[in-house]
């Protein structure tokens, strides 16, 4: 890793003038990506500003109506988190999917979100639980939705000088849960072949009356697929539906051959996940009624 | 006599399957096959091991063997 | 010219409970400081992408691997390494019960494994063999078939509830 | 050659913990990139971006214009190798074949191959300088499928290739480097016995050993000329002698010193990096380290040869095997080498047939040279013969143990490759497998069984050992062969056995090639069989001496003292057993010497005690193995979950029964890793696509049960312990084993390894075998 500079900003101040001031200068947060890419010479920045002495990025915040977390908030103290696992399991699991427990010292929300891989295991749940992503800049703070922030493979909406601070959690409506399954070869330690989040609310009597459906390492970003929800809604995810969403998900996947897996898998398989997370969101909303 | 066995790679230059032999140690049988068998060549053989009565050696020069032995020559492996 | 013409940072941080201070190029990894700049080589690099675990050290109580860490992001933070986990001439209870359990072949991966185990029993005193499973996947371990270390380490957590208070 | 064998054991078979343990978990162990010399500097290896190549020109000016570089090097630095072949080579092996491995010599023949070397005063400058040296190369075209390498019109790897064991040789050069065939019986005759006849071809994919710890060592040269080599290695004395015969320096002015190993597999019995770290530190005058990354590790050390098998097999209605044939396709990368030979012998020596002929043929790509992989090419031929065997069974509606037990070898039989088994221990392995829970437990939805057995002929080679015995009475035992997985617990317990002492009074030690008589590599499941034979004998010797000692002391003649339980006893007045045992008591008449009292007078008996002997082995005897797995596939992804898996070995004597589980193990789960996710995967290029372990798929703990073991013991008539190797031939019977277990859960019949998820998915929507 040839002459790179290192800055640890205490303050948002202090971090968006470093960014601004040097050409190709890159947040560092985890890490877990970063450094890789480093290592493998496919990412040569002139400045790393590591945001985790800055409170903003490394806090988590719940109120009435929202949840706020941290861009650099290490996902193992998210999935820690009890009131996180309460209110969104599924993006509780995705993130904590990501590599072991070494990567889980240091992954975050942010930097999952950032390196806009299109297997990112956390960005379905995002999308999903309509998050929104909180940017700083030179000209002030903006905020885009999940699905906006990604464009392509690794690359995002952030203009040379942004960073992202934090992403914010509308809370769920009553009988409202979430799930993320992702298939993978192994049981760890793998990139996402295909990945599939849902959220629902379901009413007293079980019908489901809202969802959101996500998938990912499907499509060049993580996508959303207003079909598959709309399969759902309505109903009670009956075989009829749950059969339909799948086919949304695997008819809306845009996948490649590579390595990881070809192109008639990935449809098949996404689908399978949305069909199974589906089933498992709506036993959680069940649950939480009682 | 010992016996000599010739797996069937060996068979391409013996034409036979096994021989009797006279001799009683390893340098004495090479000249005898080589004498016997014109076709064999005896640098193949020396990177061979050969068998004694069922146990493998593999630099085989100065073994000696009895009347009733039976020899078998085997490829070296070392393994990994 | 190159790296010869970066400026090296001054760290002060705090390893096995020591107060250590070292100079780091900007883009060193931690493993590498450990291991060149302070000789502490019980932590060893398998990979240095994050994929093998046996670079695991704890930073700040964190399990981490230590060749996905910058040097220079440890000021003022607490380093736990292999060379840390027995204390006072004593071994920790994961190290006596992988050498109980004859959890090891060739070993590379040991001082990994110990450090990861450790973290886990700290948070989680009685984990079930799939959580142990889990929790040490990012370990890879090539000779053992991991049967004998998982053993080792639920051995290490019931001999651990038995001592404590 | 055959010896007593004892049966009654004081400390083998018991599980002490290892002596090298307490550095081992405690980080203090020195393995190949932990020794850090003052004034070191850091080699780099430049690569070859192409397949194939010619390498027209190497400028090292601006590299060397950078301040901290301190030596560069190419092949012009390296001897030319000319055909020579390496002397003392256990295999024969070619220089010419080996030096280019080293560094490339005016052509590259695959992606990554070592073209140039620098040195420089940190890594990441080192690094830096690698990526200023300039080559320029003419990109010649490639071809790294072994079919296409086949092909009319492919591109030669080399030029030079006639193939081996063809009459009348070939007067043009192919990319077919090697054919052989080896049979005995009628072939013809014995399919038209058979009722049942299968016939498939199985094909086992490019793996890599993927030991944990990359190839790494310290080099440094004196003044006089010494070269003083630090590395992890299977085999410090391969690895001087190799160093002095790739670099042109004589053997004797080497000095290798074998660090802790981190993983091996086969894949340390040869050099990558020493040569370079030597010629480096002669040209620089600093110490010179150098390790791989992980990336180098599994694009240029010594991947594993991929294979395809067709095998055709007969059974009779009632179960005996009539005929076997296999022929086999192996790949050996760019240069002749590959593990064909024991590809072909040993794929079907765990069945008594009349009729069996067996083909094999080498093929030459642009991928690097393949190595060594624990029982190198049995398993890619063994996966045929035992998923034909349980396809057999299915048709016969036979249990496949009970085929297995109709057919298996027993003393007497004699295998293709011709030398007749004494006792051996597949049928009570088989046994030992049918009677374990884990057979009956039953199956549910969506899940299968798989049985293999397996044969590996084990190796025997050359060893040393050195016995001290210090005035307290406590030993240490000095060999030459590192411990890749317990072997110094093996090496004390065999000596504390014969010196009747506690295992705890034995120190051994793994030391450099100045210190102790030559040892083969660790490796060839030889070590605890032939360095612990030296080990036996020296400490036999050890006791001969000091009975004769005692003797003299007590004015007897040595026959009269014998060594019982640690001390010399005079065998005068009474029985040796009953003095032993307590129910006599000792009287006047009766003399006692403890090992610690001989060793504290040694000075008034003739000086110290030591003894060192040296032997090479011929008394390997083979191993066998036998697998049963139990796995659930997921029919809507084709996700594989193992669910049980039973190991059962014939060990002879299981030294330290834990570290023979662990073999056992170990095999198993790099087995499993192969047949169901690990392969190397190329690019158009010829470029390796997944050189890491994020996409070179090892297993991870939670991919697994427990690996339950059942060591069998029929002993090695023709070792003093009964022991067999035991570290090879657990990767045999695997991956015929998941591949049935699979098989049967999905209702699959697929071929091709390894089982993957979309390969096993397409296979379960197709409903028809592949």
């Amino acid at each position: 890793m040839p002459s790179v500079a290192y800055t640890a900003p205490t303050s948002l101040q202090e971090a968006a003038q470093a960014l601004a001031g040097t050409d190709n200068a890159r947040v560092l947060a985890g890490g877990t990506d970063l450094l890789v890419q480093m290592r493998l010479g496919l990412r040569e920045p002139a400045l790393l500003v590591d945001v985790k002495r800055i409170p903003e990025l490394t806090s988590i915040d719940l109120d009435g109506e929202r949840l706020l977390l941290g861009a650099a908030v290490p996902g193992a103290v998210v999935t820690a988190d009890p009131d996180i696992g309460r209110l969104f399991p599924g993006f509780q699991e995705g993130l904590g999917l990501i590599g072991s427990s070494q990567i889980q010292g240091r992954a975050s929300v942010g930097g999952n979100l950032c390196n806009a891989s299109p297997a990112a295991d956390s960005v379905p749940s995002l999308i999903v639980n309509r998050a929104r992503c909180h940017i700083l800049g030179t000209q002030g703070t903006r905020s885009v939705a999940a699905e906006d922030f990604n464009t392509g493979p690794a690359s995002n909406c952030l203009a040379p000088g942004e960073m992202l601070v934090a992403v914010e959690f509308p809370l769920p409506a009553a009988r409202s849960s979430d799930a993320y399954l992702r298939f993978i070869p192994r049981t760890e330690m793998d990139i996402a072949v295909a990945g599939a989040a849902v959220a629902l609310t379901l009413d007293e009597s079980g019908v489901c009356t809202d969802a959101r459906v996500a998938i990912g390492a499907v499509a060049p970003t993580a996508l959303l697929v207003p079909a598959a929800a709309e399969a759902l809604i309505g109903g009670s995810l009956d075989e009829a539906s749950l059969q339909q969403a799948a086919a949304a998900a695997s008819e809306a996947a845009r996948p490649i051959t590579d390595k990881r897996g070809t192109v008639e898998y990935r449809k098949t398989v996404v689908g399978v996940l949305v069909r199974r997370a589906a089933v498992i969101a709506r036993d959680r909303a069940l649950a939480m009624e009682g | 006599m010992a016996r000599v066995v010739f797996a069937s790679d060996l068979q391409r230059h013996t034409g036979a399957a096994e021989v009797q032999v006279a001799a009683r140690c390893y340098r004495d049988l090479l000249a005898e096959l080589c004498r016997r068998f014109p076709d064999l060549d005896p640098e193949q053989l020396d990177k061979m091991a050969v068998a004694i009565d069922g146990v493998i050696i593999h630099e085989p020069l100065l073994q000696q063997f009895g009347e009733d032995s039976e020899l078998v020559f085997v490829p070296r492996i070392a393994g990994g | 010219m190159g790296a010869n013409a970066v400026k090296k940072i001054h760290v002060s941080t705090t390893i096995n409970g020591e107060p250590r201070e070292f100079l780091c190029e900007p883009g060193q990894v931690l493993s590498e400081v450990l291991r060149l700049t302070l000789d502490l080589t019980g932590t060893k690099e398998g990979c240095t992408t994050g994929d093998c675990g046996a670079c695991s050290v704890t930073l700040d109580g964190a399990l981490v691997c230590s060749c996905l860490v910058l040097a220079a992001e440890t000021e003022g933070r607490e380093i736990g390494t292999v060379e840390g986990v027995a204390r006072g001439g004593e071994l920790h209870p994961v190290q006596q019960k992988i050498l109980e359990h004859a959890a090891l072949q060739c070993g590379i991966c040991t001082p990994g494994i110990v450090v990861s185990a450790k973290a886990l029993l700290e948070q989680n005193p009685d984990p079930s063999e799939e959580e142990v499973r889990y929790w040490l996947a990012g370990n890879l371990c090539r000779c053992t078939g991991y049967d004998k270390i998982i053993r080792a380490v639920l051995d290490a957590a019931a001999t651990m509830r038995e001592e404590a208070p | 050659m055959s010896t007593a064998v004892k049966t009654d054991f004081r400390v083998v078979g018991s599980r002490p913990i290892r002596p090298d343990g307490l550095d081992k978990v405690t980080g203090r162990a020195k393995y190949g990139a932990d020794l850090n010399l003052p004034g070191q500097i850091f080699g780099h290896v430049v690569r070859s971006p192409h397949a194939a190549a010619v390498i027209k020109s190497i400028d090292f000016s601006d590299a060397l214009a950078m301040p901290g570089v301190m030596a560069v090097m190419s092949a012009d630095d390296l001897p030319e190798p000319g055909d020579r072949l390496l002397p003392g080579a256990e295999v024969e092996m070619k220089l010419k074949d080996i030096s280019p491995v080293i560094m490339a010599r005016g052509r590259v023949l695959y992606h990554s191959q070592a073209v140039a070397a620098v040195a420089a005063t940190t890594p990441a400058l080192a690094a830096e300088a690698a990526g200023r040296v300039r080559i320029e190369y003419e990109v010649l075209p490639h071809v790294v499928d072994m079919h296409e390498a086949l092909a009319e019109g492919a591109p030669l790897v080399q030029d030079d290739i006639f193939t081996q064991g063809v009459e009348p040789p070939p007067t043009v050069p192919s990319n077919l480097s090697l054919q052989m065939e080896l049979a005995k019986g009628d072939l013809e005759a014995g399919f038209a016995e058979a009722d049942v006849v299968v016939e498939r071809t199985y094909s086992v994919p490019m793996c890599h050993q993927a030991y944990i710890e990359p190839h790494a060592c310290v080099a440094r040269v004196d003044e006089g000329g010494r070269v003083d080599i630090w590395c992890c290695t299977q085999g410090p004395f391969m690895v001087r002698n190799m160093t002095a015969e790739l670099i042109g320096v004589e053997l004797g002015k080497i000095k290798v010193t074998a660090s802790e190993i981190g993983g091996g597999f086969g894949g340390k019995t040869t050099v990558y990096l020493e040569p370079l770290a030597a010629v480096l530190a002669r040209k620089s005058g600093r110490p010179v380290k150098m390790a791989m990354s992980r990336d180098e590790v599994f694009r240029a050390s010594g991947p594993v040869s991929p294979a395809e098998t067709r095998v055709k097999l007969g059974v009779t209605r009632d179960g005996r095997i009539t005929a076997l044939e296999t022929d086999i396709l192996m790949d050996s990368g760019a240069f002749t080498g590959s593990p064909l030979m024991p590809s072909v012998l040993f794929g079907n020596a765990q069945y008594r047939c009349d009729n069996v002929r067996s083909r094999g043929r080498e093929v030459l790509t642009n991928k690097a040279k393949m190595w060594a992989y624990r029982a190198p090419g049995a398993p890619q031929s063994t996966v045929a013969v035992e998923c034909a065997v349980n396809e057999a069974a299915e048709l016969l509606g036979m249990d496949p143990i009970e085929l297995r037990l109709k057919n298996a070898v027993e003393e007497g039989d004699v295998p293709l490759y011709g030398v007749p088994f004494q006792a051996v221990g597949l049928k009570e392995c088989l046994e030992a497998a049918r009677a374990h829970p884990n057979y009956s437990a039953p199956l549910g939805p969506n899940q299968g069984r798989g049985v293999a057995c397996a044969f590996w002929i084990n190796a025997g080679m050359q060893s040393s050992a050195t016995l001290h015995v210090a005035s307290d009475g406590s030993v240490n035992v000095m060999t030459g062969n590192p411990d890749i997985g317990g072997s110094r617990a093996s090496m004390a317990l065999c000596a504390a056995e014969v010196l009747g002492i506690p295992v705890e009074q034995v120190r051994p030690a793994v030391v450099d090639t100045d210190s102790v008589g030559f040892c083969d590599s660790t490796g060839g499941s030889r070590t605890t069989l032939a360095t612990g034979g030296a080990v036996i004998k020296a400490a036999e010797m050890l006791v001969e001496e000091l009975c004769e000692r005692a003797a003299a002391v007590w004015g007897l003649e040595p026959e009269e003292v014998e060594w019982r339980e640690g001390r010399a006893l005079s065998r005068v007045g009474f029985g040796l057993d009953e003095v032993t045992e307590g129910r006599a008591a000792a009287d006047s008449e009766q003399k006692v010497l403890t090992l610690a009292e001989m060793a504290a007078s040694a000075g008034m008996t003739g000086g110290p005690l030591t003894a060192s002997a040296s032997l090479h082995a011929h008394n390997a005897a083979p191993g066998f193995a036998v697998n049963v797995c139990d796995a659930e596939v997921d029919p809507d992804t084709g996700k594989v979950t193992i669910l049980r898996y039973t190991c059962a070995q014939d060990a002879g004597k299981a030294v330290h029964p834990a570290y023979v589980e662990g073999q056992m193990q170990g095999g198993a789960v790099q087995g499993i890793g192969w047949a169901l996710n690990e392969e190397y995967l190329y690019d158009e290029q010829g470029v390796l696509q997944n050189a890491g372990f994020l996409d070179y798929r090892i297993p991870v703990a939670s991919d697994l049960p427990m690996i339950d073991t059942v060591i069998v013991e029929v002993p090695n008539a023709m070792h003093p312990f009964g022991v067999r190797g035991v570290g090879e031939v657990p990767i045999c019977p695997p991956m015929p084993a998941v591949v049935s277990a699979v098989n049967a859960a999905a209702g699959t019949r697929v071929c091709t390894l390894p089982l993957s998820p979309p390969r096993l998915l397409a296979a379960i929507q197709s409903g028809e075998a592949d």
